[in-house]
């Protein structure tokens, strides 16, 4: 143990800010020569890990010559010393004190090969840990201490501005233009439903026809004979129209009591003649 | 360089503002600076940033034959979307027409950029307003547009029997009044016939 | 001075962030301006005022020993955590890392806002995934961080030759690939755990 042990522990929970005012631009170990008294910033120290660095720079002998059972006991002082103050240390303090408390024993007890890797080889590896961490750390606060732009050089405090204005050029071709006139003439041609005119008779036309010619024929006459007769060249569908005509016109005269009609079997000709009543 | 000229060549070109000869000495701790802003501006001469007095103010510029620099025009290419080829082409075969003409003859809305693309591209220019209700603003081409398109005047626009030949009219009756003629009479009257 | 140095000269003094030679000789029309930068950066070493390359940006800055007379009551610059400090320590001189990478080496959780911090600065970024298992985002400083520490590159960041000489720049998880291979789990657990 070092003599530090025997200076007055002091608690100090100190705030990030705080922690920056002191640590940034100051190489931490100008500042380890100015803590006489051991000073306890859980805050600033993070964890153990930081703990630890703390307390190797104290050893004052560059991080790859440190002693770590020194180290280690400075270590568990510190908890053991926080216990008593009954200072709440986080989990992962205890967690480092337990595996340094082993790592200890193992370095002092004689060496049982069957441990592998061997205590030596933690040891160095801790060791290794401290020099990254303190390598880092060093890094940071000489990258903090360097001439920063906005606090020690300064750019141009009102420039003009570069400006790069675009222009588009539009392109568009003949062919383009014609093909979009096209489109649009067909889009915009108004839709013309053409009903050709077609040679019909209608059911009017065949009411008054049937309802005449029935007037002259008493006898059962087959509905053919009420068509009218197909002209030489006429269009045949003028003949199915007044078949479909006729047919209909004799239903309508039959609902209307004028004739009467009969077909002897299905597909048989239609028979018609005029209402006896 | 002396250390005066030094500083205040960095002072000048670190401040916001134009600074007087009086503001830069108190910012620089008092200095007499008036001699070094003289060797300053007199070191800049004919470079590409000068130090120049406005009033009693000192500031650095760029040098006013280099001002094109500072903004630079770049060109894009780029084609013209298919709404605005269209309304490109109503407008040459039928000026001077209103926007609500454009939309109705073209069946859709034609947003405000698209007449703005148009016009942008040189192509279209107002025409003034229609007498009549609402008196709309009217578009007609311009010398620009008959150049782009390598016209000596609007006559020399296809007209619509050349589009039709060129197939470019009614594209869908011409595929149809093909199929007319290889179907049979009964099934094409079918759904004809109202 | 010939009329690109003029023109590099007006145009870099003009522009509001670093350029590089890239953008630079775009904006002056494809003038080959490398010699020019190089030219230009000669004249202002020692005035007040210098042409500074960082990362492949050039700028001009004020020089860095009259800070004392240029150092204005506001501080534009940050102040740092300590553990923002250490993750951009860490992550400059080794990047790309990982979150994970950056707590092994400090041995404790890293807080959700220090990266947030170091990242809404502009001196980090995210550097894309990791290939690997979990595929961690990895991180890189910018190139506003090299202008806002002065550096002309990553090579120029303090003492990076002698701590990677000295092993301590290596990748760490090599260095946890052995410990996981060569120790049991309670024994590694111990000093990495936060």
């Amino acid at each position: 143990m070092t003599g530090q042990d025997a200076a007055p522990l002091q608690l100090v929970l100190s705030d990030d800010a705080a922690w920056d005012e002191a640590a940034l631009d100051v190489p931490p170990e100008a500042r380890a020569d100015e803590l006489d008294t051991l000073t306890l910033a859980i805050d600033g120290w993070e964890g153990p890990l930081h703990l630890l660095l703390d307390l190797a720079r104290r050893q004052k002998v560059d991080l790859r010559k440190i002693s770590i059972l020194a180290l280690v006991d400075q270590y568990l002082a510190f908890v053991e010393r926080a216990g008593a103050q009954r200072l709440e240390l986080a989990a992962d303090y205890l967690v480092m004190a337990a595996w340094l408390a082993w790592l200890k024993s193992l370095l002092l007890l004689p060496r049982d090969p069957e441990v592998q890797p061997s205590p030596e080889e933690l040891a160095m590896r801790l060791q290794l840990r401290l020099q990254r961490l303190g390598a880092m750390r060093e890094a940071g606060a000489r990258l903090m201490a360097r001439d920063r732009l906005g606090r020690d050089v300064f750019v141009r405090g009102a420039p003009e501005g570069l400006r790069t204005d675009r222009q588009v050029r539009w392109t568009c071709d003949l062919f383009a233009l014609m093909q979009a006139y096209g489109a649009i003439r067909h889009r915009s041609q108004p839709v013309v439903h053409m009903v050709r005119a077609r040679p019909v008779m209608t059911l009017e036309s065949a009411i008054v026809r049937v309802e005449a010619l029935i007037g002259a024929a008493i006898d059962w006459t087959e509905l053919k004979l009420f068509l009218p007769p197909l002209e030489a060249g006429a269009d045949p569908r003028l003949a199915r129209s007044a078949l479909a005509s006729s047919f209909v016109a004799a239903l309508e005269l039959a609902k209307q009591g004028k004739v009467e009609i009969a077909q002897e079997a299905t597909f048989a000709p239609l028979m018609l003649r005029r209402a006896s009543a | 360089m002396n250390e005066i000229e030094r500083a205040v060549e960095a002072a000048l070109f670190a401040a916001e503002a134009p600074m007087s000869a009086d503001e830069l000495s108190r910012h620089l701790g008092g200095a007499e600076v008036e001699a070094a802003l003289e060797a300053v501006a007199a070191h800049y001469a004919g470079r590409g940033i000068e130090l120049v007095k406005r009033g009693d103010r000192w500031h650095f510029q760029t040098a006013p034959d280099l001002a094109h620099l500072l903004r630079r025009e770049r060109e894009d290419v780029r084609r013209l979307s298919r709404a605005a080829t269209e309304a490109l082409a109503i407008i040459a075969y039928q000026e001077p027409v209103s926007r609500a003409e454009i939309e109705a003859i073209r069946g859709v809305q034609t947003a405000k950029g698209t007449l703005d693309v148009l016009m942008e591209a040189g192509w279209v220019r107002v025409a003034g307003r229609r007498e009549g209700p609402g008196r709309p603003t009217i578009y007609a081409t311009t010398p620009a547009f008959l150049a782009q398109f390598g016209l000596e005047s609007r006559r020399d626009l296809p007209g619509i029997e050349e589009l039709r030949a060129a197939g470019l009219l009614d594209p869908v009756e011409a595929v149809f009044a093909l199929e007319a003629e290889e179907e049979p009479d009964t099934e094409r009257d079918g759904p004809n016939e109202a």
